[in-house]
């Protein structure tokens, strides 16, 4: 067999890097004639950038892991190729571990754009110390929010700059969807022509947000701040993603006993959480390396591929063998206790929604900055919410014809 | 007593200016997890200077990046200055219809942001099969109207009869701009050359662009490689990274400030 | 050898008009001396010959082709800059080695370190190194000529200036002013190897001066310059003795030509302050009658004049008196003429008559007064 | 008037500013237009090809509210930057440059910020502007004042950047009038103290700042061009937020071409960008170009 | 009235000393000139009294306090710089005003645009104007006040600055050649402008010109300066007429002194050529004679010498002869001594005598030759 070489482009090499070289390490293994170069950039928005960038002028990646709500714009673009044949021509996904469910996550533009290679979902981390001091029991955390505020407000009364809590709402929408999501809200209508976040779910989401601020104690911070003072051991509760937890267990290290646990309950029946993470999209047009770039996506998504890349990261798995079979990953978990409260949601999961038309990514910005207006206190949740419902609206794409 | 004050004065503005870098250096001496401890020490309770250096020697090309850096930035300041210092002259010294053109070209230039020209330029280089080499980092940056600007600001001082006495002694006018107006600027062409550097050594956006992976990679993507693949959030290391790709540039200037002390005299002339 | 001659040239600065239609041809291998007061437009047409300054009006020719469109580095001249003009990063031998690389080195060859290696560059550099040395040891730079131009007095400046200009063989020398900042020593030295350097290189030179001793001594011809234009160009004697307007004898000579306010009679013959002068003319009227200082006697009979003040000169001494209400200077030698009250006489052929206009009236006949 | 003599000057001029013409041609002005001429299209990046919709973008322009505190944002952060890190500078230079001892020291020191990496200066701003564990509101609290969130806070998030920015620039204004005052004949500054002026200020006045024309303006040309194009530091420190309150037009240009993926959007904001930088620009040289005095 | 003093003065650039322990007085209302060499360090010790350089040793004191460290601008004097150094921004009317605005208005007045409206300022902006006026008029500068620097010819500029210096009542004057660009008529003028500026001021003047006419009229006492050595101050008559040492008197005097073998008998008579000179002195051997050469008269008997040379000055000639070997010049009136073989004699008071240490030697008997 020919020998062939094939570009890869992934994003976050920091959180990914040590996966991506397990599992290129075992497929070499396998497959000794295909041979890989990586790409990497910095983040999810550069990689996009490079991918539409290399697409004006000339492709030269042939796989690329994209987050993926950005999935949603390659595969409008007409860049990401359908895997449903290639998938099927292997047999049935559901044997394989592509549960319907799974393969929603990366199935955009009416077809399967990508194979999802990692998810995540927001989790909560608290310092178990001030937790401790303040009278809150590590092991027994509030699990609903109005427990949580309370908490905050012990915590903070406890002086010297300390702050209760802080939840990630700046960034993107993905901390949004987890509030509105937790009510059992949705975005946009079914159709996709108008928004459906204007109701008493999104209203209840942005409420949530100003009860933050107001009987929580939120600080208006950015989100490197929040982190940093979080590290320091003056933040005491946390709540953004497992994607994290690596870098953040770095930075603590020995100042504090870290502790994570899952998301406060919003509403225990329709309450979903949104997935974060990447899927491998195909790229490739000549046949042969197409070939190949289908043979590695193929095989780090498949059970083995994702127990190293559980493994290596935190990331909840995408491959429901890695989760049914206990032979892949049990042994994990008991070891990291840690990277539990995240699989404890994984029922919960539904995909990020993406918005779709060229304002995507515009929507998402919008819905940020009304945020802000909250957490600072400028506006009533009411009132953003007649504005993003308004701004959003003029952002959707307007039905041809 | 007035002296003393100057120097009271300026230490104070000093330590402000320099508390970025203060940090910079103490953190890099740290571990992690004492980055961020409340009451910020300066000196750190376990050094970790080893292991932080350590990190960034071993894990990344150090030599590859600051060679890069060094082509990239040499390549550049040459052209930069072949081209620069003759239209500077010209515009300042030479009347010749169509110059009020040029300097308003010049002028437009200076206010056209790196990321307008930055695509079609990458679609060029694309499309010369050009990505990934020393060209590609080096040819986008070789006009700088800034520097245009900056020598036509400075030749426009020097007298006049010092250009005439070089053109009765024969010399021509390329002559003159390297004979006579250069020199009498030394302080502004190392002014500039000590600008063009910084900023092509500390430029992300054009090299991330147009190269891929270490091999071009300059100092300022190498930390951010650094950051990326190796120490994520590992804040010692990453400052360790930004401390020795920031140092030679430090050395640089302080070679080069010399050249600001040695006044150009214009005693030549008299009146 | 080339000449020059300059046509019509004309130049104003905005308002102000510097230079009139000046005519002017300095003949092949001559020394000519452009004098005239400060202001009067002296630089400003060396300029224009050094093609530094482009005339309003008018044409350059050099040798004969009209050059009044060329590059100065087309012209072949060399200039002595009156405010000297060295380049402030060189130093003395690099200042007054610069012409001479330019003309000699290639372009190559003058490339900072390579050119110091391609063949025949070394022999060309040291033989303009010799040539510096020989025209730094005359005037005195000799142990200078490592310094630069900063760390020079204004006189050793002024010096480096002109040997920059002379260390080559142009066709045309311009010196505007190069010995005025000066000693007296030095300066005649100077004046001598100036004198000695044109001689040799038989390069047409124009030379401005405000020192008439330096312009008469030097020149073969001299050219009076006044508010832009020539009132006359001649022989040191023609300008000094036979001065064409009142103006020209004004200017030259030191201390100034008296100018008394004469009579001419009925008769032509010319009185002063009653009595007699010897000298008779075609005109009638009141004529102004110029005696230079030098030219007027202390003598047992003639005009009475008080002695109003002495100037000491070393050599003489200057006596100003007045004959009549009219003041006249005088110069004698010095421990002579103590007395506050003297008589004065002049030999009439040494006196020199104007009209009106300013406008030289020619003595018919002379008699000793 | 015939300009005798010019005919050679006028050639050397050309051949001497040839070579950067071409390179301003082909670098510059070729892809700026190409890019620019893209704001009559809806071009997005990854759909080819674009459709012409000639002024609509502008329309849009017209009612974006980004759009509008984007520039607003960037006319007070010209304002507090440009004249604060000019003044700033040439006050260090002279400072300097007077001092009797250390002057290698500080204008190292003053220098440093004009170094600095991106990516470590901006972890460097974010710990010390901290609003919980940074010295400067540890600084604040000792003396009993609650110090504002300066980077998360609409309030002062752009005076931080413009502090910021300041601290950049002043470093590098330093250097050019350090450079500009070099060029000042001892000679004059000599005559100035024998005739009288007594005190720095006389001198400065007098000589010094007369003297300094050229470099002045250059260097306000530049700070004033530095501060419009301001970039960096919102797009890692802040970007943008919170709600807009520290965008400015760059950043927007750059958001709505590369992250909103709307080039066409983009290049219609580069153009209203230039057209109204080139107009003050060429007024401000305009107006001082004619007073400065040059040698 | 102040006076200045300088005491041991020295001073070196690098290896080069420039000055060696100057010791100068300038009395309260003297004017003083400084002749010497170029480089001999003139400027450099007027820079040290301005204090604009400091000295290596030595103390400056102005009206008898020490001023050896003050800043310039407290010790009130005024200069002119040998390079000029006018501000080339601002017009010669705001160059001349500068030392009055200095002193005149205060910090706050002085503000560009806020200035004007201060109470008192525009009086005192007024008063300026005039005394700008009052200064340019006599320097012929009036029509020339608008404008700047560049746009002024060489010795305009020189007036200028010369008016920046005289605009104001100092202490001390410092000029440094400051006439050194003009022509003898503006020269002349100018001279007594700066004679009757001092005589109203009473300003003690120190005055460095290379010209020594300038120095012997105008100066009260002569300081000759060589190679950063004061070698004698006295009145112009007593350094021309009495100099103490040969350098000095061949520094004086143009053309400059004749100096010739002699020899000193056993009986003390001096002989010059094998014929004595009616001069005896002391000391014993070899001598030098030193004659000016307007101390030498055409004779119908003396030394034969023959011309080889003739140099036509206008109202004078130089002859450039020899007696025997050894050159001498002489100066005699125009006209004369047309033969080419003449003879000469010479008062002996008037011949100075120096011994081989270049001190001068005293004549103890003299007779007529
Ligand atoms: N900065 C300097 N460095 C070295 N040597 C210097 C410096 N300034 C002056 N000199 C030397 O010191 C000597 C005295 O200089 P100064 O300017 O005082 O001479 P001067 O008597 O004024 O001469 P001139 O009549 O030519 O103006 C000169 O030989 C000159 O070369
Ligand atoms: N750039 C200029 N703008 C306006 N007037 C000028 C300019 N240059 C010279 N002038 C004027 O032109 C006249 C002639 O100047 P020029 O320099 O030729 O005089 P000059 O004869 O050399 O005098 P000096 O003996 O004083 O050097 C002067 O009155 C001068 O003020
Ligand atoms: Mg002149
Ligand atoms: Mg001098």
């Amino acid at each position: 067999q020919q020998n062939v070489e094939i570009t890869v482009h992934y994003a976050q090499p920091v959180i990914f890097k040590e996966s991506y070289d397990a599992i290129a390490g075992a497929f070499a293994r396998r497959e000794p004639n295909i041979r890989i170069n990586w790409v990497t950039t910095p983040n999810y928005e550069e990689g996009m950038q490079l991918i539409l960038r290399q697409a004006a002028t000339n492709l030269t990646v042939d796989l690329s892991y994209q987050g993926f709500n950005r999935l949603r714009l390659f595969a409008e673009r007409g860049i990401a190729q359908d895997l449903m044949p290639l998938l099927r021509a292997e047999g049935d996904p559901a044997a394989m571990g592509y549960s319907p469910n799974i393969l929603s996550l990366a199935h955009f533009g009416g077809f399967q754009s990508g194979l999802a290679y990692a998810a995540s979902n927001p989790i909560m981390y608290f310092n178990a110390d001030l937790v401790r001091r303040a009278g809150g029991n590590p092991d027994a955390m509030p699990t609903d929010w109005p427990g949580i505020f309370q908490l905050s407000q012990r915590i903070r009364a406890l002086g010297g700059g300390t702050e209760g809590m802080w939840y990630a709402w700046p960034g993107d929408d993905w901390m949004f969807s987890a509030l509105l999501f937790g009510h059992g809200g949705r975005m946009l209508s079914e159709d996709e022509r108008d928004i459906a976040f204007a109701g008493p779910e999104g209203l209840g989401a942005l409420r949530l947000l100003d009860r933050m601020v107001k009987e929580g104690g939120m600080p208006n911070l950015a989100r490197d701040a929040a982190q940093q003072a979080f590290a320091a051991g003056r933040l005491g509760m946390f709540f953004w993603t497992t994607a994290a937890l690596r870098g953040t267990m770095q930075q603590v290290g020995r100042n504090f006993e870290l502790r994570t646990t899952v998301m406060p309950v919003i509403n225990a029946e329709r309450g979903r959480l949104p997935t974060g993470g990447a899927a491998g999209m195909l790229i490739a047009r000549d046949a042969a390396k197409r070939e190949a770039a289908w043979k590695f996506l193929r095989f780090s998504t498949s059970a083995e591929g994702t127990t190293l890349m559980v493994q290596n990261t935190g990331y909840v798995p995408t491959n429901q063998l890695a989760i049914d079979e206990p032979r892949w990953l049990a042994e994990f978990y008991r070891q990291n206790p840690l990277f539990q409260a995240a699989t404890r949601q994984a029922n919960i999961m539904i995909p990020w929604y993406a918005f779709p038309g060229a304002n995507s990514v515009r929507v998402t910005q919008t819905m940020v900055d009304q945020q802000a207006r909250i957490v600072e206190q400028r506006a009533t949740p009411e009132q953003v919410l007649a504005e993003m419902a308004s701004e959003v609206r003029r952002l959707l794409p307007r039905p041809r014809g | 007593m007035a002296s003393g004050l100057r120097i009271m004065a300026l230490a104070a503005l000093g330590l402000l200016f320099m508390a970025p870098y203060v940090w910079m250096l103490a953190a890099s001496l740290k571990a992690t997890d004492e980055l961020f401890r409340a009451p910020m020490a300066l000196l750190p309770e376990s050094w970790a200077a080893i292991t932080n250096y350590g990190r960034v020697l071993r894990e990344v090309p150090v030599g590859l990046y600051l060679w890069n850096g060094l082509v990239m930035c040499g390549g550049i300041l040459v052209f930069q200055l072949l081209f620069a210092i003759p239209a500077g002259y010209a515009l300042a010294k030479l009347r010749f219809a169509g110059r009020d053109w040029l300097f308003g070209a010049v002028m437009f230039g200076l206010l056209v942001p790196a990321h307008v020209p930055a695509l079609p330029l990458y679609m060029a280089l694309s499309a010369g099969g050009w990505l990934n080499t020393y060209a590609a980092l080096i040819v986008p940056s070789t006009i700088s109207v800034f520097a245009i600007f900056l020598f036509r600001q400075f030749f426009r001082s020097l007298p006049q009869d010092l250009i005439n006495a070089a053109r009765l002694d024969g010399m021509g006018e390329a002559a003159i701009v390297w004979r006579v107006a250069l020199p009498n600027a030394w302080p502004a062409a190392t002014a500039f050359a000590i600008f063009s550097v910084v900023a092509h050594w500390n430029d992300l956006f054009w090299p991330l662009i147009v190269t891929t992976g270490h091999e071009r990679a300059t100092p300022a993507l190498g930390v951010l490689y650094f950051r990326t693949e190796e120490a994520g959030d590992d804040f010692g290391a990453l400052m360790a990274a930004c401390t020795i790709m920031t140092a030679p540039l430090v050395l640089a200037f302080l070679l080069a400030q010399r050249r600001f002390v040695e006044g150009i005299s214009t005693t030549g002339l008299k009146g | 050898m080339t000449g020059l001659e300059l046509r019509g040239i004309g130049k104003a600065f905005g308002q102000t008009t510097v230079l009139h239609k000046v005519d002017l041809a300095v003949r092949p291998g001559e020394f000519l001396a452009l004098l005239g007061p400060s202001g009067c437009g002296k630089s400003t047409l060396m300029r224009i010959v050094a093609g530094i300054e482009a005339p309003d009006h008018g044409q350059v020719l050099i040798g004969g082709s009209e050059l009044t469109q060329a590059h100065p580095a087309a012209r072949n001249v060399a200039m002595v800059f009156q405010n000297y003009a060295l380049y402030p990063h060189l130093t003395a031998a690099q200042n007054i080695a610069v012409p001479l690389a330019m003309r000699r080195l290639s372009a190559w060859q003058r490339m900072p370190l390579l050119g110091g290696l391609l063949p025949g560059a070394r022999a060309i550099r040291r033989a303009i190194a010799q040539d510096v040395a020989r025209v730094a040891e005359p005037l005195g730079l000799a142990h200078l000529l490592a310094r630069k131009p900063a760390q020079l007095s204004g006189g050793q400046r002024q010096r480096v200036a002109l040997a920059r200009a002379v260390v080559r063989d142009p066709s045309v020398f311009l010196l505007d002013e190069p010995l005025s900042n000066l000693d007296a020593a030095l300066r005649s030295s100077t004046r001598r190897e100036i004198v000695e350097i044109h001689r040799r290189t038989g390069a047409a030179t124009l030379y401005v001066t405000h020192d008439q001793a330096e312009a008469l001594t030097m020149a073969d011809r001299v050219a009076v310059m006044l508010a832009g234009r020539i009132l006359q160009c001649g022989t040191p004697r023609e300008v000094y003795e036979q001065p064409a307007d009142i103006r020209v004898a004004r200017f030259l000579g030191d201390p100034a030509i008296n100018l008394l306010q004469a009579e001419a009679g009925e008769d032509g013959m010319v009185r002063l302050e009653g009595r007699t002068t010897g000298l008779r003319t075609r005109q009638r009227g009141p004529l102004t009658l110029g005696l230079r200082p030098e030219a007027l006697q202390v003598a047992a009979q003639g005009w009475p004049a008080r002695v109003e003040a002495r100037e000491y000169l070393g050599e003489a001494q200057l006596l100003h008196t007045r004959i009549g209400p009219q003041p006249i200077i005088l110069r004698v030698p010095p421990g002579l003429a103590e007395a506050p009250l003297l008589h004065l006489c002049f030999d009439p052929r040494e006196a020199l008559l104007f009209g009106a206009d300013g406008a030289r009236v020619p003595a018919l006949e002379v008699q000793h007064a | 008037m015939r300009e005798p003599g010019r005919r050679g000057e006028a050639l050397a001029g050309w051949l001497l500013t040839t070579p950067a013409a071409l390179a301003f041609l082909l670098l510059v002005l070729a892809p700026t237009l190409a890019a620019v001429a893209l704001a009559f299209s809806d071009y997005e990046l990854g759909q080819w090809p674009p459709a012409w919709i000639g002024l609509e973008n502008f329309r849009e322009l017209w009612t974006d509210r980004g759009f509008r505190t984007s520039f607003v944002n960037t006319l007070v952060y010209v304002g507090l930057v440009a004249p604060l890190s000019v003044l700033g500078g040439l006050g260090l230079a002279l400072l300097i440059e007077g001092a009797a001892r250390g002057r290698t020291l500080f204008r190292a020191v003053f220098f440093l910020p004009v170094v600095s990496l991106t990516v470590a200066m901006a972890a460097a701003w974010q710990y010390l502007l901290h609003p919980t564990i940074g010295p400067v509101n540890a600084a604040l609290r000792m003396i009993g004042v609650t110090g504002p969130a300066w980077l998360s806070s609409s309030d002062t998030v752009l005076l931080s950047l413009a502090a910021i920015g300041i601290w950049e620039g002043v470093g590098f204004n330093m250097v050019l009038f350090m450079a500009g005052l070099t060029a000042i004949p001892r000679e004059l500054r000599e005559a100035a103290l024998v005739d009288g002026a007594r005190g720095g200020w006389d001198r400065f006045r007098l000589v010094t700042w007369p003297l300094l024309g050229p470099t002045t303006l250059f260097v306000v040309t530049i700070s004033l061009i530095r501060a419009v194009r301001v970039f960096d530091t919102v797009a890692v420190l802040t970007r943008g937020g919170p709600n807009k309150a520290s965008e400015v037009l760059l950043y927007t240009m750059y958001t709505e071409g590369f992250t909103f993926l709307r080039l066409g959007y983009s290049a219609a904001i580069t153009l209203v960008f230039l057209a109204i930088v080139l107009v003050l620009m060429l007024l401000q040289t305009r107006v001082l170009d004619r007073r400065v005095h040059y040698g």
